[in-house]
């Protein structure tokens, strides 16, 4: 009866991670910050710029992986009716639309200087910008409806149904030749890419992955309370004594 | 027909229903065999549409389950649909498609085995026959209730669920859907029905339903004590 | 004093990577903001709204304790 | 299968006795392309550069607003719940839906296309591959518009966030559509983006009747 | 209130209603005096509905006329606006407003004497008090009708037409109406109601719809040669 | 007049709350004026020539599709009868509705549109000119299209192509819309233009409401 899961458990573990997973994500964002600014190579054909690259590609992953979680969530809350999967998914929609949008304008500010323009119709910048306007609309469906589970069952489809775009994003530089760089971190077997720049990337990137959990877990606490709230006010309202079963 | 059969069973255990985050009912049992009746009573939002909403399907229990002949309804959907015509308090009737038009189509679309037959002899029995050819914006509130309910007839299936059927019927017209309801009764068919007003269903079960209030056990999560929380 | 006036001026795309680092720092620094605001906030309304139904409490214990065995 | 013509000869019946989506559709496609020489000027060689983009865009915002009450009248008067209890997939009825919908407005859309991109003044090499984009297109855009209709059923703004979610995902299909027709008009092979865009039909047609269903079962309860 | 005087009369003559087309009924009289009461019964599609439309100055007569103490309604449509009340087969209730100010906004229009302790009062009156702050989409259906009905008593007119007022509504809120219509009466106003179902309105006249057929021979051109239809 | 308030206060509460106009309308004009970049090309002469046009032609749109469903909800459930049984002339009800609409709808494309003119590379001599005929044109199309509105009510069949009686009286609005904006981008003077926008306007105001009105009441019957 997962319908009605107890989330004291899940708060509990929420408290124990937390100091961790919001320690951690300065810790690492610190050190990445720090051999990405200060030592790292400068790019032989990019020059400076490259130093974009540790904010760039850290926030494209996390907002996929954002996406990738919500989704997860969706289908756990459809199939399953686990009432935190919804919680879920809604704390990381506005998350992962953040990322979006600073994986849009840093990926345009380096644009500028490299391709000569701040944009282009490409295959993976307009999926990119497709994945921004899909959380954007998550956001505004959740809270659409005057019940919040109508709202989250709607979302969690949309939610489901844009997952195509996901792949897209991943393999569009593979599909089409884009101007877009392809994968050179990310490919199986060896990265392609100078280690010393490889270090900053990666510490950012897991920063940027404890941070998401940081904030996704208070987030989460948040919509607990607040569906807590909603109970009370309802019940108020109904004048129904909500815990006082009635004898038969 | 093999839904038909004499010794058909349908029943529920255990159902809860949440609207809007507010559990209307819990733990709400019932069995009905073939040719039985249950009649739904209660005050105004006491849940009787909600639960004929559940039993039809639309809406899906917050706990418990129903079962057909002791098969959870939810393994085969469809056939659950193919068993069971609902009623509701929309009359889906298309203004500018006319009376057979209306009825030929959910006949059809609800089962193969309707025909013009079946469809014409459903607007005979609820006396819509010499309106068959009038679209239905030109119905009067009772006329439309008569060709919702002349669905019932026009593609046979055991389960009826009625949410007040008698809404905007005149007399003769209670009377008949009451002999409709004893002859599809005594074919092995089953009637679940709500109501404020009076009707005559005899032998009926009766379920009150302001008898049942939220319970709380279920509750928990969404009205659960701060401490257990955080 | 050079040094850092050429390490800010990065090889002359200062005016493209500050403002992407500056963006991260705004991202970052709004959503851990924004989240802790919101969760104090609904702590606080949580916190009100039992303070003002006396009695609640009590009764929702006795609610889930009969639940149990029902 | 006979459920599907079912569904979907009663609702070109209803289109056509109520006449509002097909004729409503395609006199905003009409009046709006016509509009624009009024607005812009009648300069030839102006309105020959924007004309696959006018054309485009407003067969995209036609097909966007005639989508907005696919459902919505049935599931006022009550018909969607009767749907949904039929013994026949939710899916394969969205599916005859969408089909009398596209018959409704998308194909008098592409038989009007032509005429207006005359009117526009558009380079006739160019009018094969409109016709060809509006074939592939347009059913993708009615499949994606059920989606975003059957999820915004019930909302508030249902009809703002039906555009925010449905345009952005509308885009890709005007892009190659115009693209397609920019290419035939400078005579470079359309192939690519003709073969894209049909692509892009397909998945369409696989995906989104499973997600609108989905949304319309859950708007029902 | 002067037209809640003990002399009021609401009267009509000759009247006939065509819709569709169709002759509904012809050379129709009726006339109430203060504290009186019209039953109007007749099967459905008999025309109760567009009578009672007709006499609230939605649909125009196609023959005779209404009359308020002699003067022709038809002279002064606002005042005889201010006068009647129309409870018809749709709700109004707007489902993003909430309860209270659904009920307020339609009291203020029709009259400026309606203030908020009047609109509270009706609320009570109807036990909707505690759903005062619920939005309208959240009603189930007796509750709707029960805030269409609330209307009656936030802003006093004297003449209230009511259709099927009885529909969706359980036994305690029918008799709480028909306590509502005896006190109404007893201050002098009409009430004119049209149902199927039993209802407590003593000493009320009854208006047999059914009776009137379509018969005056100068609409034979306008309602065909009848067999179709009747 | 407190009814009349009365009146537009619960229509503004309707669009607040359900913010189905406004924000659909500003975000209709905002997203098809985004789009048109992606359907003619981001080249910045050409979209400054195309501005005025485009700007214009979307807010008609914006202010038709609006207004198409103004009376529509309050027919279906029943509030249209009991707006028609006050005891307030139904004109003045109709006013009401018609301004509080224009507030929700006609204000905000207003406010919206020198960000967007911007977006389209508008000389920036046009911005007041801009401002001025929407301030003076859009309640004229709001109270046209009003009547449009009241007129699909009554004719459900004929609806269609009484809208389309209607849409050729938002022409003139256009031209001259269009006209004084290109005239004050030009440096030549607009009060003309401004003028003939202003005559129409008041022409609106003193004749619409009685054709509404009086097509309310027949679609009641
Ligand atoms: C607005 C414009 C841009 C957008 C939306 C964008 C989007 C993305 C996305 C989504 C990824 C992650 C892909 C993956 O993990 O497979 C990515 C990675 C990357 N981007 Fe961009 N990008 C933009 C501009 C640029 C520019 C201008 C450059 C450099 C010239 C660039 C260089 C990279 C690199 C090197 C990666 C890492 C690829 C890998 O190793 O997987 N991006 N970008
Ligand atoms: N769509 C909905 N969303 C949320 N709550 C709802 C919804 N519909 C109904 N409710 C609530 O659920 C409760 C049960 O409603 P339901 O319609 O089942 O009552 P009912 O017994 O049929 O009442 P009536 O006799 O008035 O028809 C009511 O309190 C109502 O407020
Ligand atoms: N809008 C309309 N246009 C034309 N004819 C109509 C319209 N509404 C109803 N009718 C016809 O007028 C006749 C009278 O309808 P009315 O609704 O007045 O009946 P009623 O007595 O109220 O019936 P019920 O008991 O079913 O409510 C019916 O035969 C109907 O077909
Ligand atoms: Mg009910
Ligand atoms: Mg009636």
């Amino acid at each position: 009866m997962h319908r009605f899961a107890n989330p004291a458990r899940f708060l509990r573990l929420a408290s124990a991670i937390l100091p961790w997973s919001s320690a951690l994500s300065a810790l690492l964002i610190a050190a990445g910050l720090y051999f990405a600014l200060f030592h790292s190579p400068a790019d032989y054909q990019q020059g400076e710029t490259v130093r974009i690259m540790y904010v760039h590609v850290p926030s494209a992953w996390l907002a996929m992986a954002c996406y990738s979680t919500m989704a997860l969530s969706s289908a756990v809350a459809l199939i399953w009716k686990h009432p935190l999967a919804d919680l879920v998914a809604k704390a990381a929609s506005p998350i992962g639309a953040a990322f979006t949008f600073l994986c849009l304008v840093s990926g345009s500010l380096w644009g500028r200087p490299m391709w000569g323009t701040w944009w282009a119709w490409d295959a993976r910048l307009t999926s990119m910008l497709i994945l921004f306007f899909l959380y954007l609309g998550h956001m505004a469906l959740i809270n659409a409806f005057d019940d919040p589970s109508r709202g989250a069952k709607a979302a969690a489809i949309l939610a489901l149904a844009g997952f195509v775009n996901i792949p897209i994003i991943k393999f569009s530089v593979d599909w089409w030749n884009t101007l877009h760089q392809p994968a050179s971190v990310s490919k199986f077997g060896m990265p392609s890419i100078d280690p010393a720049m490889l270090l900053p990337l990666l510490l950012m990137a897991l920063g940027f992955t404890c941070f998401f959990v940081t904030v996704l877990l208070i987030r989460v606490r948040t919509e607990i309370i607040a569906s807590k709230l909603r109970a009370i006010r309802m019940t108020q309202i109904h004048a129904v004594p909500v815990a006082v079963p009635v004898a038969e | 027909m093999s839904d038909f059969a004499p010794n058909a069973r349908f029943s529920g255990h255990g159902l809860a229903c949440l609207r809007g985050e507010r559990m209307v009912f819990a733990s709400l049992d019932f069995a009905l065999d073939a040719g039985g009746a249950l009649l739904l009573l209660g005050p105004n939002g006491s849940g009787k549409s909600s639960l004929l909403r559940l039993l039809a399907g639309l809406l899906k229990p917050a706990a418990g389950r129903l079962a057909w002949n002791d098969q959870p309804v939810a393994d085969d959907r469809e056939a659950h649909s193919a068993r069971v015509h609902y009623v509701g308090h929309h009359d889906a009737v298309k203004p500018v498609l006319t009376v057979w038009e209306n009825l030929r189509f959910w006949a059809g679309l609800h089962s193969p085995a309707a025909g013009d037959a079946l469809t014409a002899g459903a607007l005979e029995r609820f006396d819509l026959k010499r309106l068959a050819e009038v679209p239905g914006k030109l119905l009067s509130a009772g006329q439309k209730r008569r060709l919702n309910l002349a669905r019932l007839l026009a593609a046979p299936a055991p389960v009826w669920l009625l949410d007040e059927p008698t809404v905007a019927l005149d007399r003769a017209s209670v009377k008949r859907l009451e002999a409709d309801m004893a002859r599809h009764r005594a074919e092995g068919g089953m009637v679940i029905l709500s109501t404020h007003a009076e009707i005559d269903l005899p032998g009926a079960a009766e379920l009150h339903l302001n008898r049942f209030t939220p319970a709380a056990p279920d509750m928990a999560l969404l009205a659960g004590d701060g401490e257990d929380w955080l | 004093m050079d040094a850092l006036a050429n390490y800010l001026h990065m090889g002359g795309y200062a005016r493209f990577v500050w403002p992407a680092y500056g963006l991260a720092a705004l991202v970052v620094g709004g959503l851990l903001l924004a989240s802790l605001r919101g969760l104090k906030a609904r702590e606080r309304e949580l916190k009100a709204l039992q303070d003002s139904v006396p009695g609640r409490r009590g009764r929702s214990r006795a609610a889930a304790d009969t639940g149990q065995d029902q | 299968m006979s459920r599907l013509f079912g569904i979907i000869h009663r609702d070109l019946r209803l289109a056509l006795r109520q006449g509002s989506d097909s004729v409503m559709v395609v006199t905003f496609f009409v009046l709006t392309v016509v509009l624009f020489p009024f607005g812009i000027g009648p300069e030839a060689n102006i309105l020959e550069r924007v004309s696959s983009g006018v054309l485009w865009v407003t067969a995209l915002l036609a097909s966007m607003l005639s989508l907005d009450r696919l459902f919505q009248a049935d599931y006022e008067d009550g018909s969607l719940e009767l749907l949904a209890l039929t013994p026949t997939p939710l899916e394969l009825l969205v599916l005859g839906k969408v089909a009398a919908h596209w018959l409704t407005t998308g194909l008098p859309l592409m038989v009007a296309a032509p005429v207006l991109a005359v009117l526009l003044n558009m380079n006739a090499d160019g009018f094969v591959t409109l016709l060809l984009t509006m074939l592939l297109g347009t059913p993708t855009l009615s499949l994606i518009g059920a989606m975003g209709a059957a999820l915004v059923l019930g909302a508030r703004r249902g009809g703002v966030l039906l555009s925010l979610l449905v345009l952005p995902l509308y885009i890709p299909v005007l892009i190659f559509g115009v693209g397609a027709i920019d290419a035939a008009v400078q005579g470079l092979p359309v192939h690519a983006h003709l073969l894209i865009l049909g692509g892009m039909l397909l998945a369409a047609l696989a995906l989104t009747p499973w997600a609108t269903a989905a949304a319309l079962r859950q708007a029902l309860e």
